[in-house]
């Protein structure tokens, strides 16, 4: 097939852009079964690779240290974080929220790449969508622990009980909860349901018993008859279609946190898009910090090619623009707005006590994402993971700079006060990426970490190549005229 | 036979015939060719979704969307209701001096419980349309059938299908699959 | 108190679960074993309040079904008893030899707050932080509980009986080699028996002695008078008030009447505009209320008073007695123009208001000057208008230093065979070139009777453990002498006796109890109170009316004052102090005073007025003396004075005067017990007799060390940015004009607001029926502390200790704000006086509150009284509420602030209020315990609530009265009123969050602003006064 | 084209379908479960009403006030004026019982109690958290029958709860007084009954009284 090959790059990159020329999605002289092979035979490698053990071994070790901390926590109060009056939110928020913002690329790339047809999201969607999971699982757990009382968050859902109370459901943190618990519940239900078609493949290779079985419960009886394609087909772009305003709704909802509040800082209008644009520039960055290595490890570059890192970075450089934007826009409307508070705040963010955490969400975030405007150097794999890792960087500082900077000085100064976090709180930062990762690599090594199914529906000999048809592949001609039964 | 495990006494019955497809371009001739002989007990069998299938086979069009659209509307009227009973009914009290129910304060919520409610009833409506989970299934007897989720196509065509004949069927089939049909056996 | 450890896995809903603990079953036990009662006398009706108390505290702290809880009912309940209803009794604490009026309420048996007696001359209903403190104390687990016996080495616990036993042997004879070492008192039931005692033992000598003397005084009057007298500032018609290093307002027996009479003489609304001068080396309460204050060296401070007498003598021909004519020329050059200008304005101001103008001497200043100031107050016709004088009472005794000092030098030469210490802490607290710890190991027998097994303790033989002053029966004298009375409100806890009643026993006075020594004594002195009547009427009131002392008005002495005029010149040829031979100023603290409340955490963790410092005491410094000796701030500094050094972190405090730095005492006690062990440093070392105060050449130098001091708001100096918005933002929110700009036009104050008209998206709330509002006066408000204290006894506001204070976790309600106001235009460091302003700041009960929108669990929510409601047992705790208070007001518990109590101490605790668990918010709520109480009873007896009839605690003990509280929809109310003044605004109203708490505007009243014209209350007769003024 | 070596393949039994109910019935039951336990389960009606501790003194509410006729107000003097109805000093006990079954083994404890001083250790009955203040004379003083919280203390040999005392139990009260006024004289008379219909005697109480229960937090919580 490498006939259709525009130039004389290697057989590998397909990331020219010849508009003569489809370039293609997949690379490298693959027909279904090569797929197949790739895909399940990570699952069904005999034994593990070594780098999977220790990657193991350091996150579920880091994932009891979380466990610890919040145990501490439980035992012994909010104290034993670095949190006081003013600053009453900390880095429990703050990791809440950068998690929650990670956990936006996945949904995006399956839901709205999906709407808007582009299909080259085929190869990392799965891949992205477990990723949301396990970020909003990570996000999950900050809000539910960061209260005062834990065995009493129960309160905040709307449970009949024997006060007759119900929760207040003016308050932002409520939308929250409702946000949060939806869309953790609908990525859940998105990942699955794609996944229902790899897992029977799986299932129908099965070599022993006990994986038949778990894959073939897991597949619920999936038999590829083309009456289920059917309904499996509108679900998934009902699905899509419901998931776009919702991954759009979360961060706005989570802006609302500070956006509805009255502190400089936190009440202003431009925090939803801001926030949105934020969490799929981190999302992003994110999926290229883990598909990178992935893809090295079990060598699936003519799946995950590199043209799909291209355009990762693309969609990077345009987000981190517009978190740039969103930053000078604050500060003109602090100015502009002739608010003396809001003024100050800004000032204070820039030049005052936490000016250091300032710039290097500035750094990270406007400066580092300029590499991207150079073709040789978003194709660099080395500098593109680099400068992926350092956006995750500033994307959390971007939330400790809003939150905590905010609060530290609003507006009676007698009550300006200092927030350093304690090494509680840095550890169980630190956890929940042991949690993180844990997860994940139980997932590539558990689960099809591609959408075989998706994949090799894009693939050139998915489609007639019968002569004389026009388009690619819908088949015309003797059905046409035929009436549906 | 001499593919499928039979274990000593099981009655058996017969289910259908399966034809097997390494092609895409013979998997839809097929398909048009056995939609039109009238067959309506039949289905084929893809690894991955195939454009023009559905057409190919007449499939009709799935009433899924109208399931999520009510299912949507529930929640957007169980959320407002929610919200307005809890705080402006069953238990009013003022809180800075805001009116007890105001829709813009409630949209959230409502926005959330019509996802929630349109997606789940997404996913649980496309498996109970298709009749899932069912672990068991007499196509699976078939070792052939197992490269139905790796690159094979398949059309199988039920024997209790009205116009099905063990004969005239088989030939059909061969007949487009250019290869021998396989008989599919249930155990009773 | 220092219970901030974050250990112990359980959480408590509310006390109820701890009470579940077997450790706190065990716990009661302890503190109500049953030998402790075969102690006692058989059954006393004080004693069941006091098991009341016990077993109250206890069933009160159970709430869960399981395990059982028990009721423990009286076994004959008195009369008028119903358990559960508050009760109150006056009775009176007394600190340095004058007596304070107090109200307490007694819950089921328990103090549990102390408020102001309204009939005592001194209180007049407000009380002071320290005062209220006192029932903290009363429960204090480190009080001595037993009498101990140190002999070679060891100790050994003894009954009262044993001592007893040794009292004929140890006091036998005509008591020669036996000495008294007392507390100042104006008991004459100890006077009575003192007199008895010596009586009896002619050879014995009887020492009286307080650290922080007002001696001074007493002795300048005599050198005026030639007789000692008692001197009383008379405020309330003051038109011009000059204080020199005086602190009338608040360091003063009689304070809390001044500080009234000074709200009074400054009401706005009634045309009076008194003027406030002070000439002082650091911050004084009054020099911060000052209109025209001016920072100098106390070492200058005679000079000053000298050239304004110079002044008013050579420019307004104000004349001297001939005798003391003296005093006029000692001084006629000023050392800067500053110091220049003040002195002529202050001497116009004085001289053109003769009868309304008064001159104040700091205690801390020499005897000689307080005669100056005596001379020229009978110059300007102050006698008997804004100055009185009476006897005072033991007129022949020495000064206290002078006592201190003569029975150290016989203690040293072995002349002391037994040594008894009623009260007081000398071994700490005597000063440091008496050596007076050591000398006490000279004295074979010493004996200390004392609430604590203190420093002084230690080191005697016998210690015996004091009645505290809720525990005992006592009298005294206000400081005009009206008898005030004292009763005991439980039983003592830990089975002391009061100083009387140890007396009484040395005396060999038949053992009688401490009532029948004080009723016996006041039957002598005053008929009345022999007659049952009398006496109830008296222990009900707490103070015998008519019994003040006579005033008098003594004619000056030529020959007493030929000795002042030398004595003045030798205080005035002192050479300044320079940046390398600076001044010492030691000062008594304004919380733990010298040290005996030094292990009260309400006291230690509250933050120091002017400073905010807590659970410490600092260098105060001036920014231009920092910058000279190149010492920064926070820094630790070694000083040096007297031979002896002291190392502790500095405070660069903006206002303090150059070359002269500040140290409090009451720091640094080594027996306090564990909340007062080892924080801050000790200064008495330094101090000498011939220099308690004020000590001259002294040395420092910095360490390079930087110290953390808890404070509970930013220092002075913070980054650039900071620094300026905060200055900039000050004047808005304490909001301030000076009297004649305000008068000229009353709006003054409301042209700060520019803001787009507060309107609503929706249509607002009507609130109708009470509607609860409160107005703070900051022009009257002088900010000392009391309310801060009267909110957490109020409302059992934990004690979180130093390390929670430093992470900003401080729990207290009320927040004192205080802002520095400097000229912009010098800069920080050259900085010689700063205008300081108090604004206090708890929950202003916004309509529209920015907290309650935002509790997912509507755990903070409006009542339809207008209050914005905090429900503790609803609270989950997100911390989402202060986040969104725009005035930071909200208080959070990051841990159980409770676990580590004592049970005693829990005792204290407010059963109308329930007690805070860990992760939950509280607040300020109006005291919405004592609102409900009023509601209940208005409604069962179908009446509406008068005004004035709830009252907050913290307007409660306000001593000018400047937080009023009442019903906003009520145009009749005080805060009706109150709302409708000029001054009146609402902090951030720009925010619309519509608060329910105004502030009145700060008025200043300098003598340039009005052209030397001071509004006196009554211009008319200052002339008809003032004949010989020009 | 893959050929698997052995002749052997993997397949669920047939009876897999019963699946398919099962999943539904198990979802649906789980819920229904968890709402029931939440609801019930956790509350005072299922974890309070109907305890019944023994006392010290075998004290017969029964006998006193059932059959000898003695007004609740007689011992708990303080219901009127007060926060608590104060359980009585052994003085009131020993008012009668200084005479009558003056030698009876059951009265020692307080017969000791008298003698001693020291009080009598009752066990708390009905029994609300530290953080809820109620108030005994706002509610007695308005007509809130004793019964209506205590139940029929004059049939009870041992004093039981009879209602859960609840806070939601407390709000229907609040919501909707009517059923549980009565005219003041008849407070403390546990087995009266309305003449007339109790649903217009509340409506006439409530507004002869001006009776309007508050139901903001801090009419209980402080």
């Amino acid at each position: 097939m490498s006939t259709t090959h525009s130039d004389t790059r290697s057989y590998l990159d397909n990331t020219g852009d010849n508009p003569a020329v489809r370039a293609r999605l997949v690379v490298g002289d693959n027909d279904f079964h090569a797929i197949t092979e790739k895909v399940c035979g990570i699952v069904e490698m005999p034994k593990t690779p070594k780098m999977w053990w220790v990657a193991f071994a350091i996150s579920s070790s880091l994932t009891l240290v979380l466990f610890a901390m919040i145990g501490y926590l439980i035992t012994t109060g909010i104290g034993v974080w670095g949190l006081n009056v003013p600053v009453g939110w900390g880095y429990a928020i703050v990791n809440f929220v950068f998690w929650v913002g990670i956990g936006h690329a996945g949904t995006l790339i399956s839901a709205i790449l999906f709407l808007l047809r582009q299909r080259w999201r085929t190869s990392i969607n799965r891949f992205a969508e477990a990723m949301t999971i396990f970020a909003v699982v990570c996000a999950g757990i900050f809000p539910g622990i960061h209260v005062g009382r834990i065995w009493f968050a129960y309160w905040l859902f709307p449970i009949p009980n024997q006060m007759l109370m119900w929760p207040n459901f003016r308050s932002p943190l409520l939308w929250d909860v409702f946000a949060v618990g939806t869309y953790a519940t609908v990525s859940l239900l998105f990942w699955y349901m794609g996944m229902i078609p790899d897992l029977a493949s799986i299932r129908d290779r099965a070599t022993t018993r006990l994986r038949y079985y778990i894959y073939g419960f897991l597949s619920l009886g999936w038999r590829s008859s083309n009456r289920h394609w059917h309904r499996f087909e509108f679900a998934y772009l009902l699905l899509a279609a419901l998931a776009t305003p919702l991954v759009l709704s979360v961060h706005s909802v989570v802006s609302f946190d500070f956006a509805v509040s009255i502190m400089p800082g936190w009440h202003t209008t431009i925090f939803p898009p801001y926030f949105v644009a934020g969490a799929i520039f981190s999302g992003f960055a994110m999926v290229v910090t883990l598909i990178i290595p992935t893809r090295k490890l079990f060598h699936l570059e003519e799946i995950i090619t590199k043209r799909h890192l291209e355009n990762m970075a693309k969609i990077m450089l345009a987000t981190g623009m517009m978190v740039g934007l969103a930053y000078s826009t604050e500060f003109f409307m602090a100015w502009y707005s002739g608010n003396q508070y809001e003024a100050f705040t800004f000032l204070n963010r820039a030049f005052g006590p936490y000016a250091w955490a300032y710039w290097i969400m500035v750094t990270c975030n406007v400066v580092v994402p300029q590499v991207f405007w150079f073709s040789k150097l978003r194709n660099n794999t080395l500098i593109l993971w680099i400068a992926s890792v350092l956006i995750n960087v500033g994307m959390w500082f971007e939330r400790f700079v809003i939150v905590v900077s905010s609060l530290s000085r609003d507006y009676l100064p007698s009550s300006w006060g200092y927030y350093r976090p304690t090494a509680i709180d840095v550890l169980t930062f630190v956890g929940s990426f042991g949690l993180f990762f844990t997860l994940f690599l139980l997932f590539i090594r558990f689960l099809p970490l591609i959408g075989m199914a998706e994949v090799k529906g894009v693939m050139p000999q998915a489609h007639l190549d019968r002569p004389g048809h026009k388009g690619h592949g819908d088949y015309h001609g003797d059905i046409a005229g035929a009436e549906v039964v | 036979m001499e593919n499928q495990t039979m274990t000593a006494g099981d009655e058996t019955v017969l289910y259908g015939y399966l034809a097997e497809f390494d092609k895409v371009d013979d998997l839809l001739v097929g398909a048009a060719t056995v939609r039109d002989a009238g067959y309506t007990k039949w289905d084929a069998h893809t690894p991955f979704v195939i454009h023009g299938l559905d057409a190919a086979m007449g499939v009709k069009k799935t009433i899924l969307p109208y399931v999520v659209f009510g299912a949507g509307l529930t929640g957007t009227t169980a959320g407002i209701l929610l919200q307005w009973w809890t705080n402006a009914i069953d238990y009013p009290y003022l809180i800075s001096g805001k009116p007890l129910f105001s829709l813009p304060a409630n949209i959230p919520v409502a926005f959330e419980t019509t996802i929630l409610f349109a997606a789940i009833s997404a996913l649980v409506g496309m498996l109970a349309l298709n009749g899932l989970p069912r672990l068991y299934h007499p196509l699976f007897r078939s070792r052939a059938f197992k490269r139905a989720t790796d690159d094979h196509f398949f059309i199988s065509i039920e024997a209790d299908d009205p116009l099905f004949d063990a004969d005239a069927t088989r030939e059909l089939l061969e007949s487009i699959s250019g290869r021998k049909v396989e008989e599919v056996e249930d155990v009773v | 108190m220092s219970s901030i450890k974050p250990t112990g896995a359980t959480y408590w809903r509310s006390l109820d679960e701890l009470s579940r603990t077997p450790e706190f079953a065990e716990a009661v036990q302890r503190e109500f074993p049953n030998d402790e009662f075969d102690t006692l006398p058989p059954a006393t009706r004080r004693q069941f309040l006091m098991v009341m108390g016990a077993s109250l505290a206890m069933a009160g702290l159970t709430a869960c079904r399981w395990p059982k809880e028990e009721i423990v009912p009286f076994a004959h309940r008195p009369e008028f008893r119903v358990p559960g209803v508050p009760e109150h009794f006056a009775t009176s604490m007394e600190i340095g030899g004058a007596a304070l009026g107090m109200l307490v309420t007694s819950f089921d048996g328990r103090p549990i707050k102390a408020e102001g007696n309204e009939l005592h001359p001194d209180s007049l209903g407000a009380l002071s932080a320290v005062a209220q403190a006192q029932v903290l104390q009363l429960y204090d687990p480190d009080r001595s509980r037993r009498l101990l016996l140190r002999e070679s080495g060891q100790e050994f616990v003894k009954r009262w009986d044993d001592f007893r036993a040794i009292v004929p042997a140890q006091f036998a004879g005509d008591g020669a080699g036996i000495a008294v070492l007392a507390e100042a008192s104006s008991s004459s039931t100890q006077a009575k028996l003192r007199e008895k005692f010596l009586g009896a033992r002619p050879g014995a000598r009887w020492y009286e002695y307080e650290p922080l003397s007002r001696d001074n005084e007493r002795e300048g009057t005599r050198l005026v008078f030639g007789s000692a007298q008692r001197v009383h500032p008379e405020l309330t018609h003051a038109a011009v008030v000059a204080c020199f290093d005086a602190d009338p307002l608040f360091d003063h027996p009689a304070s809390l009447r001044l500080a009234r009479e000074f709200a009074a003489a400054r009401d706005p609304e009634s045309g009076a505009g008194a003027r406030l001068y002070a000439a002082e080396s650091t911050y004084s309460l009054t020099g911060v209320r000052a209109d025209d204050r001016f920072a100098v060296a106390s070492n200058r401070v005679p000079a000053l008073l000298a050239q304004v007498a110079h002044r008013m003598v050579a420019d307004h021909g104000v004349d001297l007695p001939a005798a003391a004519a003296g005093f006029a020329g000692s001084v006629d050059s000023a050392a800067s123009d500053a110091e220049a200008r003040f002195v002529q304005a202050l001497a116009n101001d004085l001289a053109a208001h003769p009868g309304y103008s008064v001159i104040l001497v700091g205690p801390r200043q020499a005897p000689a000057v307080h005669a100056l100031a005596a001379v020229l107050n009978h110059a300007l016709d102050g006698v008997n208008h804004t100055v009185t004088y009476s006897s005072v009472p033991d007129p022949d005794r020495p000064s206290h230093f002078e006592a201190i000092a003569e029975l150290a030098a016989r203690m040293g030469s072995g002349e002391i065979e037994t040594l008894l210490i009623l009260g007081g802490n000398p071994a700490y607290n005597a000063p440091g070139d008496l050596g007076f710890a050591e000398l006490l190991a000279k004295v074979p027998t010493t004996i200390h009777l004392s609430l604590y097994d203190d420093e002084t303790s230690q080191r005697c033989t016998w210690h015996l453990p004091c009645a505290h002053t809720l525990e005992s029966w006592g009298d005294g004298a206000a400081w005009d002498g009206t008898v005030t009375l004292r009763q005991p409100l439980i039983e003592p806890l830990y089975g002391g006796r009061s100083a009387i009643e140890v007396i009484a026993l040395v005396a060999g006075d038949e053992p009688i109890s401490g009532r029948d020594l004080v009723r016996r004594s006041l039957g002598q002195d005053l008929p009345a109170m022999s007659s049952e009547v009398g006496w109830r009427g008296a222990l009900r009131d707490g103070v015998v009316d008519g019994t003040a002392w006579q005033k008098t008005t003594p004619k000056l002495s030529p020959s007493a004052l030929a000795g002042a005029v030398d004595s003045l010149r030798s205080v005035l040829d002192t050479p300044d102090p320079t940046s390398d031979r600076l001044e010492l100023v030691v000062m008594g603290d304004a919380k733990v005073l010298d040290g005996r409340f030094s292990n009260n955490g309400w006291l230690q963790e509250l933050p120091d007025a002017i400073t905010k410092v807590t659970w410490d005491n600092a260098l105060l410094i001036s920014p231009a003396t920092a910058r000279e000796l190149g010492i920064g701030d926070g820094e630790v500094v070694v000083v040096e004075a007297n031979g002896a050094t002291l190392e502790l972190a500095t405070y660069v405090l903006p206002g303090q005067a150059r070359n002269s730095v500040c140290v409090a005492l009451g720091y640094g006690r080594t027996a306090a017990g564990q909340v007062g062990d080892g924080v801050g440093v000790d200064a008495n070392p330094l101090r000498t007799v011939a220099a308690p105060y004020v000590l001259r050449g002294a040395t420092i130098r910095g360490t390079g060390r930087q110290y953390a001091l808890a404070t509970t708001q930013d220092h002075f100096a913070i980054d650039t940015i900071g620094f300026n918005e905060r200055n900039h933002r000050v004047e808005n929110l304490v909001r301030e004009a000076s009297l004649d700009a305000y008068l000229a036009n009353p709006d003054i104050f409301h042209e700060y607001d520019h803001h787009p008209p507060l309107i609503s998206l929706w249509k607002d709330h009507e609130y109708e029926g009470e509607q609860w509002g409160m107005a703070i006066d900051l022009n009257t408000c002088i900010g000392c502390n009391a309310c801060v204290v009267a909110c957490q006894a109020e409302n059992n506001i934990p004690v979180v200790g130093r390390e929670q204070v430093l992470n900003q976790r401080e729990m207290q309600w009320i927040r004192l704000d205080r802002y520095f106001k400097t000229d912009p235009d010098v800069p920080i460091d050259e900085i010689d006086n700063a205008e300081v302003v108090f604004q206090p700041m708890t929950c202003i009960q916004c309509e529209n509150a920015p907290c309650e929108q935002v509790c997912p669990v509507a755990a903070t929510q409006h009542t339809p009284d207008g209050l914005n409601a905090m429900i503790y047992n609803r609270c989950v705790g997100t911390r989402y509420c202060s986040n969104n208070c725009p005035v930071k007001v909200r208080r959070f518990n990051f841990f159980n602030y409770h676990k580590d109590l004592a049970d005693t101490t829990k005792m204290q605790f407010n059963p109308e209020v329930t007690v805070r668990a860990r992760g939950v918010m509280e607040k300020c709520t109006f005291c919405v315990q004592r609102i409900e109480a009023v509601r209940i009873n208005a409604r069962n007896d179908n009446r509406p609530i008068a005004d004035g009839e709830i009252t907050p605690a913290c307007a409660q003990t306000c001593p000018t009265r400047a937080i009023t509280f009442g019903n906003l929809n009520d145009p009749k109310s005080k805060v009706s009123h109150s709302r409708e003044e000029h001054r009146s605004y609402a902090t951030l109203a720009e925010l619309n969050i519509r608060p329910r708490t105004h502030y009145l505007a700060r008025l200043r009243n300098t003598a340039e602003e009005s052209g030397g014209e001071s509004h006196a209350p009554s211009h008319a007769e200052a002339d008809t006064h003032g004949k010989e003024s020009v | 084209m893959n050929e698997d070596k052995s002749n052997h393949i993997f397949i669920f039994p047939r009876w897999t379908w019963v699946l398919r109910p099962g999943v539904a019935l198990g979802a649906l039951g789980g819920l229904l479960y968890a709402a029931v336990v939440v609801t019930f389960g956790f509350s005072p009606v299922a974890t309070d009403v109907g305890y019944e501790p023994v006392q010290p003194v075998p004290y017969s509410h029964a006998l006193h006030v059932g059959q000898l006729g003695v007004d609740c107000r007689y011992c708990h003097s303080t219901v009127e004026k007060a926060a608590h109805a104060a359980i009585p000093p052994t003085q009131t006990c020993m008012n009668c019982h200084a005479m009558i079954r003056a030698n009876s083994e059951k009265l020692i404890p307080v017969f000791e109690s008298y003698a001693t001083g020291m009080p009598v250790e009752w066990i708390r009955v009905h029994d609300l958290p530290d953080y809820v203040y109620f108030n005994h004379s706002a509610h007695v003083r308005r007509g809130v029958g004793c019964v209506s919280c205590h139940g029929r203390i004059d049939t009870m040999e041992v004093v039981a709860q009879v209602e859960p005392l609840s806070m939601g139990w407390c709000l229907r009260c609040h919501r909707n007084p009517e059923p549980h006024l009565r005219p003041i004289e008849f407070v403390t008379q546990l087995d009266w009954v309305p003449m007339e219909d109790q649903a217009i005697l509340g409506r006439r109480l409530r507004e002869t009284n001006n009776i309007n229960p508050p139901t903001d937090c801090n009419t209980c919580h402080r």
